[in-house]
């Protein structure tokens, strides 16, 4: 992705639900083919404290049909995407069987990225040692009112990329983009070399445009979950897919 | 709080200031003897407190023991809740925060939030699982009443363990007016150690009082029950440097303790209900208070280093323990209070509660809320025998 | 009792000695240091006594004067009822009687008579009006939870007044082993007296704390609401020899007082609500516990000689004061305490209650029981507007 | 009566109801002509303390009906029964407008005799007082558990008779008679020379006679009622008065 990035790219990582149907995984090929540059894997749990609706919609209807960690994992060892994966899901699903364990397990489905929102910096050493040992890069989250300080440590110790989250809120649509989402894609880039995403509530390509002009790329969520929860196909959601890149590369 | 392994702060970077702001508030309210004082005040004057131990006198001449019950059923509002929420509240205020946020599964700690919140002027928002509004529609009103809003959550199971989750998120959107005033000692740091806190004055009254009470000045025995935890951690805190054995009942559909594998949940690592993939499960117990798949982080911990046991009983111990003491004292506990009493009547006699010894139980609430649940009960009991006197099997 | 024109002994003969036997039973108990020691540790540890005073500091600076609440809705069974029940119970078995004897209306004194009787190993028989039963089947479900026997009267109205006159028709049956334990200060000889003794600690306590709250050390006013007047009596016993104001507050429904008439009624002489015939007549009031034709023989007697008022306030007024309390001050009142509470809103800032002024009242009992009443009122009010901050009219 | 106790003659005093059906006068005409000695006229009150189902439910309906006291008493005045009455009532129908009045109109109405159950000994001055000064003969009650001073003192207090009630419990049809009764009715006929009748309990002619071997006679009240109640008119129910009257002479 830094490769991409540094090649003048505004990056575009679309998510899936592990488990929203039974061909999910034709969702990762389409979102490739659609130009994603990564694509994130949400890795279902009962309780998404980070998640709005349509995310906690889309998670209760991949559990009601009996997923699993293991389950997804299976399957993604069998299915080899073109772009990197990185899977997010919550700290009980990390730690059931142990942290390590868990990444030993991802970067042998073949998964690079591990992001935990209910992890925090602070709470970070234990499952950032077993990560990067196990080979996956342990995406760190900042939010608008994190301090200064604590941005450039979060900046510092993140791999992969860092995921600057735009609203003081859940997971979901809304409209425009707060002039604080913007200060903090610039601040995060300020720290380091690995590419900053923003995320949370960017759902049109003209909003994806408006975070590539403070960031070096996005993360798209609820809105593509809510088409694949009205039923449309890969094809179909790599169409709106397909929208946001050309939408970034114009920005 | 950290205990062992156990509590941290589990949450999204977005609350990370708030609760660090919240941990250095409290650090310095606590530290402030003037907040202590208009504290301990509002607590006198308002609340009841200091609340009374009674000796049990019948009931313990029948067990073979001395029996002595912390009265929490006594505070306004009639339960511990009332505490912590009176705490928080003021707290809030301190910090410059004009609205309370609060989960609430049977109601007890939302109508215990609306009521600080409307002593103190607070705004007050109450997220409560849909499935529990209904089973609740008094305790809905009470809130009302009282001036809260009453969120109803759709999520999930509709219960507690949705009601705090939805709680957590509403908090990331509104950290700079609203407090979020969580019901027991668990959530993130600093909570589960600020409620254990705002309850340690029922240890510290009991431990008080029993030195009154008892010849040798400390009971053997101290018992409370267990579902967060916060009115058995407040409890213990008055007596963990004694050597009293301290016993935390939980509810048998519910014993996180001893059914449950260490996990994170809503913000703190601890013992959590969960299959084998990680998913939390829903608990259940005759006792809304107790239907909470967590536990208390110092909990955990103070099971880890052997320090206090979790005993677990059933549901129809619970009733008949209810039974039992409004027949030989007066006194109608709330079904989560009476998990502590069903233990100490299953181990009266036995080594673990041998003839003679004396048991402090805390009698976390009163038993007027669950008049319905009791009637219904009863109703069913018809042909199961449940609500007799020599109840066995599990009344639902 | 007898209390100028009012109070005195009017029963039949069969009851005359078994009341004979109460007044000397109670004059030895009442000189007995041990029995008032003894009554007293059970109103400490068991029913929790002392019950604060709370300056209502919200609400004082609403209405610019200094409000003062005896919460007597923080003891043991939620009202002030198990004083004088506990009092009862204890003489009773001092003097050997063996079964307890209550009339109840909205079940509350049967409530706290079942549980004297299961704190004291008694015997229990409560006597309810069918129609009040029905009403209040949660209560019904507490008293035989307690251990209680609840007797369905099918008589008359089928309610207190019925109820009342039915205990007193089984007393006659079993004078040598039953006590009946009246829940008011009514009823023949020495019952008014007596049961005012045992409410007495409210009032005396309530002196001792307002000296230590009020910067004049006495109240201008004390404010309680009458319906047999028992909580009024025990309240205005720790002030009727200040100067302080004493105000009764009757239910626009139930005013003896205003709209009585003397008469008899249950053992003693009255004022009573009755037609022209000399008919006893029904009173209709929200609070079924001011539900009652009569009032005790010494509030008429007060009345008589000017020391005491009996205004009396609608159904309307009681609901505003229950939200106002819950809003400004976090409490809930009993529909009943409400009363007192209404009068204070209407008259505070005029002459009655100037600007400046401080108010104390009692709180009798908690407004839990009457939760589903009020749902029901907001679900019928939502056409009549009652149970809105602006309601007006009759409720009901 | 005193006359006729004094010729040997058992006395028998049944009861009625005012108001209980449009004709209740007829029971007093019947009840007269069937034996009786003198007959107890229920005033009827809406709380009866002292009074079993069958009065109260007989109360209950005479009220129902708009029965008042000021009907019954003119209806008595325009009704003159060849044996004396006394009207039986509660307290705060003695009250109401003041016992001089209540007594005044009594006597105006041609009533001999008042039976007021719940003015006990102890309050009676007032009432005596004034029912002495209208010409009414106030009758008092005695118990099975009134001490033997106090019995000495209502017997010498009562005008007209004294009325022995044998229970402790209110009015109602019971079967036998206890040693307390027949031990009540000798001890007061031993305190002056007025005749002590023995009431509540007392229904059939075997139970009237073995009264009447420790009294002067017996008042018998629900037995005739319950028959009053199930409506059977004057001339039936006055074929029970004289059975009872039957039962006592054979005595």
């Amino acid at each position: 992705m830094r490769r991409r990035r540094d090649a003048g790219r505004s990056l575009l990582v679309p998510y899936v639900t592990a488990g929203i149907s039974a061909d999910w995984t034709d969702y990762l090929h389409a979102y490739a083919d659609a130009g994603a540059d990564a694509i994130e894997v949400g890795l279902p749990f009962s309780d998404p404290m980070l998640d709005g609706a349509t995310i906690q919609e889309a998670s209760h209807r991949a559990l009601s049909s009996g997923t699993t960690t293991a389950g997804v994992l299976a399957r993604l060892a069998g299915t080899p995407v073109a772009v990197p994966l990185a899977v997010m899901t919550y700290a009980n699903i990390v730690f059931r069987h142990g942290a390590a364990t868990f990444c030993d397990r991802l970067a042998q489905a073949g998964v690079a990225g591990l992001i935990v929102p209910d992890v925090p910096y602070d709470e970070v050493d234990e499952l950032s040692t077993v990560a990067t040992a196990a080979g996956v890069e342990l995406v760190l989250l900042a939010s608008p009112v994190t301090a200064p300080t604590r941005l450039r440590r979060i900046a510092e110790r993140s791999r992969g990329f860092v995921y600057g989250v735009t609203v003081m809120g859940t997971t979901g649509e809304r409209t425009g983009l707060s002039d604080s989402a913007r200060a903090l894609g610039t601040t995060l880039r300020g720290h380091g070399s690995r590419p900053v995403l923003l995320g949370f509530g960017i759902s049109s390509p003209g909003q994806a445009a408006l975070a590539a002009g403070s960031a070096d790329g996005v993360v798209v969520a609820s809105s593509l979950m809510r088409e694949v929860l009205a039923g449309r196909g890969p094809r179909e959601v790599a169409g709106t897919v397909a929208a946001l890149r050309a939408g970034l590369d114009a920005g | 709080g950290r205990f062992g392994r156990f509590g941290g702060r589990y949450v999204p970077e977005s609350l990370v200031p708030a609760c660090e702001q919240l941990e250095s508030g409290f650090r310095a309210a606590w530290a402030d003897p003037a907040f202590r004082a208009g504290l301990a005040r509002t607590l006198a004057l308002h609340a009841g407190r200091p609340t009374p131990v009674t000796p049990a006198l019948r009931l313990s001449a029948e067990l073979g023991l001395t029996l002595l019950l912390k009265r929490e059923d006594l505070t306004h509002t009639g339960s511990h809740k009332i505490n912590n929420v009176l705490g928080q509240a003021m707290l809030a205020k301190r910090m410059g925060k004009t609205r309370l946020l609060a989960e609430t599964g049977a109601g007890q700690h939302g109508v215990a939030s609306a009521t600080a919140a409307a002593l103190l002027g607070l705004e007050c928002v109450v997220y409560m699982g849909e499935r529990d509004m209904r089973r609740q529609e008094l305790n809905v009103f009470r809130m009302e009443l009282l001036g809260a809003t009453v969120v109803a959550v759709r999520n999930g199971s509709r219960t507690l363990k949705d009601a705090c989750t939805e709680a957590l998120r509403g908090w990331v959107t509104q950290v700079d007016e609203a407090h979020y005033c969580v019901g027991s000692v668990m959530g993130p740091h600093p909570y589960p150690w600020m409620v254990r806190e705002f309850q340690r004055v029922v240890g510290e009254e009991a431990r008080q009082q029993c030195a009154a009470l008892l010849p040798q000045g400390r009971p053997d025995v101290v018992v409370a029950c267990v579902g967060g935890g916060s009115n058995a951690a407040g409890t213990f805190a008055g007596f963990v440097d004694t050597d009293a054995r301290l016993v935390g009942v939980e509810a048998a559909g519910g014993a996180a303790v001893s059914r449950g594998a260490p996990g994170v949940l809503h913000g703190y690592r601890s013992q959590v209900l969960q299959d084998e993939h990680g998913q939390i499960l829903e608990a259940h117990s005759i006792s809304a208070g107790l239907d909470y798949p967590g536990i208390g982080p110092e909990h955990a911990h103070l099971a880890d280093i052997g320090r206090a046991e979790y005993p677990s009983v059933t549901d129809a111990e619970v009733v008949e323990a209810v039974l039992r003491l409004a027949r030989t004292e007066g006194i109608v506990p709330a079904l989560e209070s009476a998990h502590a009493l069903a233990w100490v009547l299953r181990a009266a006699g036995t080594p673990q509660l041998p003839t003679g010894c004396s048991v402090l139980v805390t009698l976390s609430g009163r038993g007027d809320k669950d008049g319905a649940q009791l009637v219904a009960l009863r109703r069913d009991g018809a042909r199961s025998g449940a609500l007799r006197r020599d109840a066995a099997g599990t009344p639902r």
